[in-house]
């Protein structure tokens, strides 16, 4: 009986050019399983029916055509080749009674099984997607009223939290005990604000040290933050094209002169 | 629950209201909530003694054919337009992004064959699940994670949730379509493939089990 | 669902809905839509020929004395809750938590000296915000983004929004007491040591006039 299917040559031209097409789409396949569920179709029976021999023989001229064709096909397509002509040859050769795997028949039900089963989930979320959909075809109430979900959180404060929490930071900014530390940073904002007016003077090359503000050179931290934030500065300025700097070797003075403008 | 309160004044301090008002409170909150509201949920704003689910019934039976409906999701109610009135809605109309095949198949699989593992959904579509896929659903809170399979390796399992049987009009998910007959062919078993050894025993008892008892869970 | 259509040939091609019919429409139109609904827009909506003025009154008849009500707003019509149950929808059993200190200080420094940027905060209050006080602050819409500031970095700045005044019963953010307002009533005992200047000078000054454009950003 198998022999006889076999030597019908089941791949007739009609599946010859369906394999050719579906070669054309591999890359709208979803695996193999989806490809024989597609190649099975042209079997035109009930799924349950189906002649998986046929399928089998179908799958691996489709994946010789991709060869011929040098489609390269993912690992999974070429897996599944194997296994099929595995199964092939266990549904034509006759059972090895020492054999302990399962039959050729066995095998072909699971297949069988598999695709039947994929195709029942497709048409189930074919028929999920048809149904009536909540925003699209029934709604909820547009607007709901004060009623809300159980179990809501909701974060309340009022006025007097409000300014007891900003009067709170106040007094304890004027009595931190740390209000020194801040007064050793020197930011770049503030280097920035008393060097904006001074640049426009600075027709000639200036050290930048000439820049740093009165009574923060004594102290070596306060002169290191006074530096750094007047260098950022600098660079700002230079950035924005208010201003020129240069340093004539490593560690030499910066200098700093306000740009001119007939330069270039 | 309650019957009529009792008028000859033996009655304790805080009679239940007559029934036709419990209905018109029942009214009142499922209107003005967006969301689906439970029957422990009416209770508890209801005054003591009440019996939302019968008012529940009562009004449910009330807007039968109405241009509003009392729907059930799950363990919950809700009050819904009827479907056939979606043409005068376009305004409400929410643009639903597009779900891609591989998340619809995915999102059927799980709401059939739930609680399901990601193996079992790849096993099904016999392709490996892309992360996204999941992590859409997960989002759209379509589903949510389930108990671990107690098989090897304890996998995470996705069952559907209340907004999905909300958003597809349905009461639970045994009542999907063509549930029963899909399992009568045997097509929600998980066959281990000839030759394997299958992973724990009487994985279908399993299943049933785990359906009938989904929404109680929490 | 709808009647059948006039069968005597005298009705014109698209006949109106019988009257029932249209009652139905408009509750439903009226129970999904997020605003209230004028006639116009109804009719808009529903089959050609309709009287959505007479479906109304027959919604609003048949909605008497239960625990919703059919009301006009304005000009537009919407469904409401009955009133007498509204003690219903208060008793939910929504959690209100105070805000934390730390989200009430922020909050209390984007107010008062709004646009502000987060270095600015953390400069007052003297430690780090956290990305979670700003992200709680702005999720519940009571701060939002300014504009960026037009010093290097360009960093963003914070304001607060109508929703905030709205909230604290201010007319604006300049309602505000100011530290001297705030000192006048013994929150503020302290007059700030001589030259302590907190970000820049004449704060109460700049704070004016960052807050005069506030409103009109957008």
């Amino acid at each position: 009986m198998n022999d006889n299917l076999f030597s019908e040559d089941p791949v007739s031209v009609a599946d010859r050019l369906a394999a050719e097409a579906l070669i054309v789409d591999v890359d709208g396949f979803e695996g193999p399983l989806d490809v024989l569920l597609t190649l099975s179709r042209t079997q035109k029976v009930d799924l349950r029916k189906i002649s998986v021999l046929a399928l089998a023989q179908q799958y691996l001229t489709f994946v010789e055509k991709a060869r011929a064709l040098r489609i390269e096909l993912a690992a999974d397509y070429l897996v599944m080749a194997a296994w099929l002509a595995f199964l092939k040859s266990r549904l034509l050769l006759p059972p090895d009674p020492d054999d302990e795997g399962p039959s050729g028949e066995e095998l072909a039900a699971h297949l069988a099984f598999q695709l039947e089963r994929l195709q029942a989930m497709r048409d189930s979320a074919a028929r999920l997607m048809a149904r009536d959909q909540l925003g699209r075809d029934f709604f909820r109430r547009g607007q709901g009223e004060d009623i809300r979900r159980v179990r809501t959180v909701t974060y309340s404060a009022t006025l007097l939290d409000l300014m007891q929490g900003y009067a709170r930071i106040r007094t304890r900014d004027e009595f931190r005990p740390f209000v020194m530390d801040r007064d050793a940073v020197f930011t770049m904002e503030q280097a920035l604000e008393r060097m904006r007016p001074l640049i426009g003077f600075a027709g000639t090359w200036t050290d930048m040290e000439t820049y740093l503000p009165d009574g923060w050179d004594a102290d070596p931290v306060r002169r290191r933050s006074a530096t750094a934030a007047t260098f950022a500065a600098s660079l700002e300025l230079v950035k924005e094209g208010h201003m020129e700097i240069k340093q004539s070797e490593t560690f030499a003075p910066i200098q700093l002169r306000k740009r001119t403008e007939t330069r270039d | 629950m309650t019957d009529a309160p009792n008028e000859d004044g033996t009655g304790t301090l805080f009679e239940a209201p007559p029934p036709a008002e419990q209905e018109r409170m029942v009214e009142a909150v499922l209107f003005a909530s967006a969301d689906p509201v439970t029957v422990g949920d009416l209770e508890a704003r209801m005054p003591h003694g009440s019996n939302a689910a019968q008012a529940l019934e009562l009004l449910q039976r009330r807007y039968e054919g109405r241009g509003v409906r009392v729907v059930k999701v799950g363990e919950a109610w809700a009050i819904r337009t009827a479907p056939d009135l979606g043409f005068l809605m376009q305004k409400e109309t929410v643009e639903t992004r597009k779900l891609s095949r591989a998340a619809i198949e995915t999102l059927a699989i799980v709401a059939y064959h739930q609680p399901c593992t990601r193996a079992e959904i790849e096993e099904i579509r016999g392709v490996s699940v892309s992360r996204g896929t999941i992590d859409q659903l997960l989002e759209m809170e379509w589903i949510r994670l389930g108990r671990r399979r107690m098989t090897p390796g304890r996998p995470v399992t996705f069952v559907v949730t209340p907004q999905f049987l909300d958003h597809f009009g349905l009461e639970n998910a045994r009542d999907l379509p063509g549930l029963k007959e899909l399992r009568a062919a045997g097509l929600l078993e998980n066959r281990p493939p000839p030759g394997m050894i299958p992973l724990g025993e009487g994985q279908e008892d399993e299943e049933d089990e785990d359906q009938s008892e989904l929404f109680e869970e929490e």
